[in-house]
């Protein structure tokens, strides 16, 4: 035993419904015609929030965005797979995910205006605000899934973040502890190959995130992140696994980032066209109408239905958006603590913010 | 009532808590089986068993920001932190997190945490084993500070910091632990965040210290007429108690042990020349560590100020 | 000489050091191909190539780490860090090791190593985008920090921040970086640290400003015999200028962005106290941001102290 | 191709040297019997030191004191490996490491004493002080063995820390960052099995430190700590390997405490005696001991020989450091920037620190 194995491991990777729409029945999961109209729905009305964003962005009626086109597939695939009670962790890109969880439009168009009530999460909607700073929510989502563990309560939490926060200490230590505790919490990673001007390739030597897992004790697999069958299938059986007392699971979904970065970056700094190209033919919309016409679930005036519907909603949330009161300066110092403390109720006075 | 270190009041008030609140636990590296490096959670584990006293890796960025999930969720964590120089790793999830996930949410999420952590010159442990950076904390709205400096006030303190529903660090002076003793009422009470308690009443000159130092000050006092004020919540910390006795007084001396530069004892000193200069006889003195990284064992009586430099402040102040 | 912003003067240093010396290398996300997202590298990637102008991986804990054992090796590393509400990840690389291998080590390892951030309200991104956390760095020894305040000094002082034998904080102003322009001689040439400049001679009272707030200062001033310094470095920062201004003009504002509890202007406030309180006549009054985290957009231009505020604070000063 | 297999891993275990001394020759490197004895006096030398320590601190000649006991083959047979040029950034508990490398003795006394001269390595000796916050040297054995590759020398770092520090986030970032750059770096990992009270099993859920080079798509291995014969040869191959532009290793050293965690600790609190019973007869010299003597090169008298010269060497280092003038106060200034501070000078006089 000189030279011994301590151990194997491999890596593996789910794809149910490929880029010309056929789905895989050794591995399609029985799902409702319903779902899977929901996931195309969804996936409208998300894709129509980001279109109206980036011009919203152009004509300056909100701030800095940053569009998730490209990814609605890993965006509303996961985000239909969690329960009500479940808690969600996002990062900065996860609008799409909020859309399909149902969380108010005008909320996200506020917050992308600067306006921190966007973030108020609706009571039932067990969303955190977005995490800005990259990578550091998924300790949150640790000790959520800590905390619903130590009650006892079938839920679960999940984690959202990209490639690039992969590389920060709080994913690893998040992740660490995660499998330690054996904790109910999903981490969920949309590789969209870029993060800004930085590769993947050069984000970490390793070949896949998902082999991240390995490290950690914990379950770990890659996906076909612009299949929205695979990512809902995927999420499912980890969030199921976690309820069920059997541990964290990190997800690597494979998807791209098809837009700039956010509304600031100018991408074909860095990055070649023709490698955006081949990944647009690939996005999640085309193969999900085919595979839904060849089940008769998709027409042409089905989508123009759906179309015209998420456009009236977008528009109708966005008027409300634009009709809502300016903060107040003084919700700066409402909610530093509980209480006001004794300088912010001078400075209140000072600075002429009374109400 | 019995009396007691402070090691066994912080002790009971964590007991006290548990048993009063199903949701209070206890997180930290070696506070299980251990009972921790200071033995502050000795018999907890056995208490309250693995799920509430929970042993955990080293990892303080994990430690804190999974206690601010916890936190948001609705547990209350108090966390420990082995020795306040290994924070610093924690430091981002306190400040662009727990401070402002209650801002952030505009009051969708709080995060009613506590991070405890010895601190201070005072075991003569190798380097980080000693910071005092107490102010690091002070500068960051959203967050309390506390820093008990006797057994009562430990446990009265330690009780409200768990019941805040704010985040708070609740610093414990190291050296203190176990070398002062003093009756603790049996049973539970608290002592409110934010206020200041006079130690000790005069009417020559104001002395504001907390922690190790107010022992300090306090004997370098014989002889004078001061009063010290124990200022215990350091943020928010109680201005008026402090220009009350300023404008009583006159004078000011600020005793801490962290580097002067931007030290607490600067705040103090900048609220007395912005709201009280015209009570002020001389100048205000900051009688703090020099400007340098905290020593190891050899060099760290020097480094802290000692009972003969706060002395030479009073009577530099009286001068006045 | 040409006229240039602070973005050019930032950049031409950086060029006119990696050119004179061949073991100073940038480092940071996006600062190659991209050019950073300010756009303060651009050219260099293409001038220097990637070995001097090397893109990292999201990890901030790991880029200044790392960069405390290349200076310490010997190379110069100039790191950017995004935005400066990025770095709280790096503070435990900060405040642990680079304020202090010297120390830790008797001078046998150095760390002459520059992290560059954009600091402070400016360009209306989501939260993390706009803090001035600099009295973080300032409380801790070992650590320069420097402000510029025009693309004049920003040259100048970053060429002598990469110069010095000791780890430099160098942050700018995001919201001067292309609004204000001006004269830059053409090569090289520094400015010193730990000296502050007076930006305009005055007598009735003395202000102290840097960075975006000089400016706002400075336009306040309209009307008013001020003296107004321009503190550009703040760690450790010219006492000797402040007090002398405050010894002449006996009335004394510190302006600053980042919250008054702590901020800076405490030091200040408190360094005049301390010694110059015999000349003051009236309160030291510091005009900074209020208790409360940073704001999104939409509520920062009430956060960030404007004209009209420092004004009335110029008027109050002047009742005394 | 639905469930793919993206990647396979494999956790490789080297032993050479097994508990009776007898050598594997399918492993068993060339080496030569001077290298051999040097190993066996090295240990000899650092256990001496070791022992020593352990009762000027009960003594209250030195303060706070981190044993290294059980754990010399991973110290010494790594050092052994560390050519001249190379750089070494240790954790507390490498005295064993330093005293191999030719460190003084007397300067580590004076460190355990709290005084930072002993953390001053001698010129031409690249060892950065030991890293009381644990984990948080790793960076900077990345970072110095990316300026060596800046360089274009054929040199390495080594950084040395616990399971424990496998834990936090300094560690992931190293790690992922030389894999990136593919640095001459070495991670030498000694798994003595506890964090203070925390087992190794609680550390992480992974089976194996070694396994985490998997997520950063490095080199990684494990061997038996215990054997120095195959530190030192993991260690060599590691360094060579880095040498010659393959990048960056983490080895797993299983190894044990077989003290308290520092002479502040009460091991027996948390850890039962058999397990540590059960290592007792695991530690290194026991094997060396009999492997060398099968090969004609230890004899009773030439371990005692050994020993006297290891204990005369010490009691020399421990004369000289309790011989050393205490340190200045005005020391902190003098190390605290290159030049002193306005406030330093007025704080010297201040304090009467000028000499
Ligand atoms: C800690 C931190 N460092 C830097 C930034 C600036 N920044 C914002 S997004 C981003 C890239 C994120 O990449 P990735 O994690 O892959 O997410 P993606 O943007 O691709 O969704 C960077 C560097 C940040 N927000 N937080
Ligand atoms: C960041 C940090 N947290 C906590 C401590 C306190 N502490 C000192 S050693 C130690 C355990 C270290 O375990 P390991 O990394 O396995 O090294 P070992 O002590 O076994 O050599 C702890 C928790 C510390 N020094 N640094
Ligand atoms: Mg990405
Ligand atoms: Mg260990």
């Amino acid at each position: 035993m000189p030279i011994d194995t301590l151990d194997r491991f491999e890596v593996k990777y789910l794809r149910i419904i490929d880029e010309n729409g056929t789905a895989d029945p050794s591995v399609m999961p029985p799902l409702p015609d319903a779902l899977l109209k929901n996931i195309f729905e969804k996936i409208v009305l998300a894709r129509t929030f980001n279109q109206r964003a980036m011009s919203l962005q152009r004509e300056g009626r909100i701030g800095t965005y940053a569009s998730f086109y490209g990814q609605e597939a890993a965006q509303v695939g996961s985000a239909l797979a969690i329960a009500e009670g479940d808690w969600v962790f996002p990062s900065f890109r996860e609008s799409g995910v909020l859309i399909a969880l149902g969380y108010p439009m005008r909320r996200l168009y506020s917050y992308w205006a600067g306006d921190e009530r966007g973030m108020q999460a609706p009571p039932g909607l067990n969303v955190f605000p977005m995490s800005v700073p990259v990578g550091t929510q998924a300790p949150h989502g640790m000790g959520a899934a800590w905390a619903m563990k130590y009650r006892k309560e079938k839920k679960a939490s999940i984690t959202y973040f990209g490639d690039g926060g992969s590389s920060r200490g709080d994913f690893h230590e998040a992740l660490n502890l995660a499998g330690v505790f054996k904790v109910p919490a999903i981490f969920f990673c949309q590789n969209n190959q870029w993060a800004i001007s930085m590769p993947r390739q050069r984000q970490t030597a390793a070949k896949t995130i998902a082999q991240k897992a390995i490290g950690y004790g914990i379950e770990g697999m890659a996906v076909d992140g612009n299949d929205a069958v695979a990512v809902y299938k995927a999420t499912t059986d980890a969030l199921d696994r976690a309820k069920r007392g059997e541990g964290p699971t990190l997800i690597e979904a494979f998807t791209y980032r098809l837009d700039d970065h956010t509304t600031s970056d100018e991408a074909s700094r860095y990055r070649p066209k023709e490698e955006v190209e081949a990944w647009r033919v690939k996005e999640p919309l085309i193969r999900l109408r085919l595979f839904m016409e060849k089940k008769g679930l998709w027409t042409r005036e089905y989508e123009e239905g759906v179309g015209k519907a998420a456009l009236d909603a977008v528009d109708r949330e966005i008027e409300a958006y634009e009709g809502m009161a300016a903060p107040e300066p003084s919700d700066m110092f409402r909610y530093t603590y509980d209480e006001l403390t004794a300088r912010q109720k001078r400075e209140l006075k000072e600075f002429g913010w009374e109400r | 009532m019995g009396k007691m270190n402070i090691v066994q009041a912080v002790q009971e008030a964590l007991r006290l808590e548990m048993e009063r609140d199903g949701d209070v636990v206890v997180l930290g590296e070696d506070v299980g089986r251990d009972g921790g490096v200071f033995r502050v959670t000795e018999g907890l584990f056995e208490r309250f068993g693995p799920e509430r006293v929970i042993d955990t890796p080293l990892s303080e960025i994990g430690i804190v920001g999974a206690a601010v999930g916890m936190a948001a969720y609705g547990i209350k964590p108090v966390v420990e932190i082995q020795f306040m120089g290994f924070i610093y790793a924690g430091l981002e999830q306190i400040f662009s997190h727990a401070s402002r996930i209650r801002s952030r949410s505009r009051g969708r999420f709080t995060c009613p945490l506590v991070v405890r952590a010895p601190y201070g010159i005072g075991i003569k442990a190798p380097e980080l084993h000693s910071e005092s950076s107490e102010a690091f904390f002070c500068h960051m709205p959203g967050v309390k500070v506390v820093v008990p400096s006797t057994p009562y006030n430990a446990k009265g303190l330690l009780t409200s910091a768990i019941r805040d529903p704010n985040p708070v660090v609740f610093l414990e002076p190291a050296r203190l632990y176990r070398s002062i003793k003093g009756e603790v009422p049996d049973g539970e009470y608290s002592i409110p965040l934010g206020k200041a308690s006079v130690y000790q009443e005069g009417v020559d000159f104001t002395v504001v210290a907390w922690g190790t130092m107010l022992h300090r000050a306090a004997d370098a006092a014989e002889g004078f007429d001061c009063e010290i004020i124990d200022l215990m919540t350091l943020k928010p910390f109680d201005e008026e108690t402090v220009l009350g006795s300023v404008k009583k007084t006159g004078r000011l001396v600020v005793v801490h042990e962290a580097t002067m530069n931007l030290g607490l004892g600067a705040e103090v000193a900048a609220l007395a020349a912005g709201e009280a200069i015209e009570y002020l006889k001389g100048p205000v003195i900051r009688v703090a560590g020099p400007e340098a990284v905290v020593p190891m064992a050899r060099l760290e009586d020097d480094y802290m100020p000692g009972v003969e430099r706060i002395k030479r402040a009073y009577e530099k102040v009286m001068r006045y």
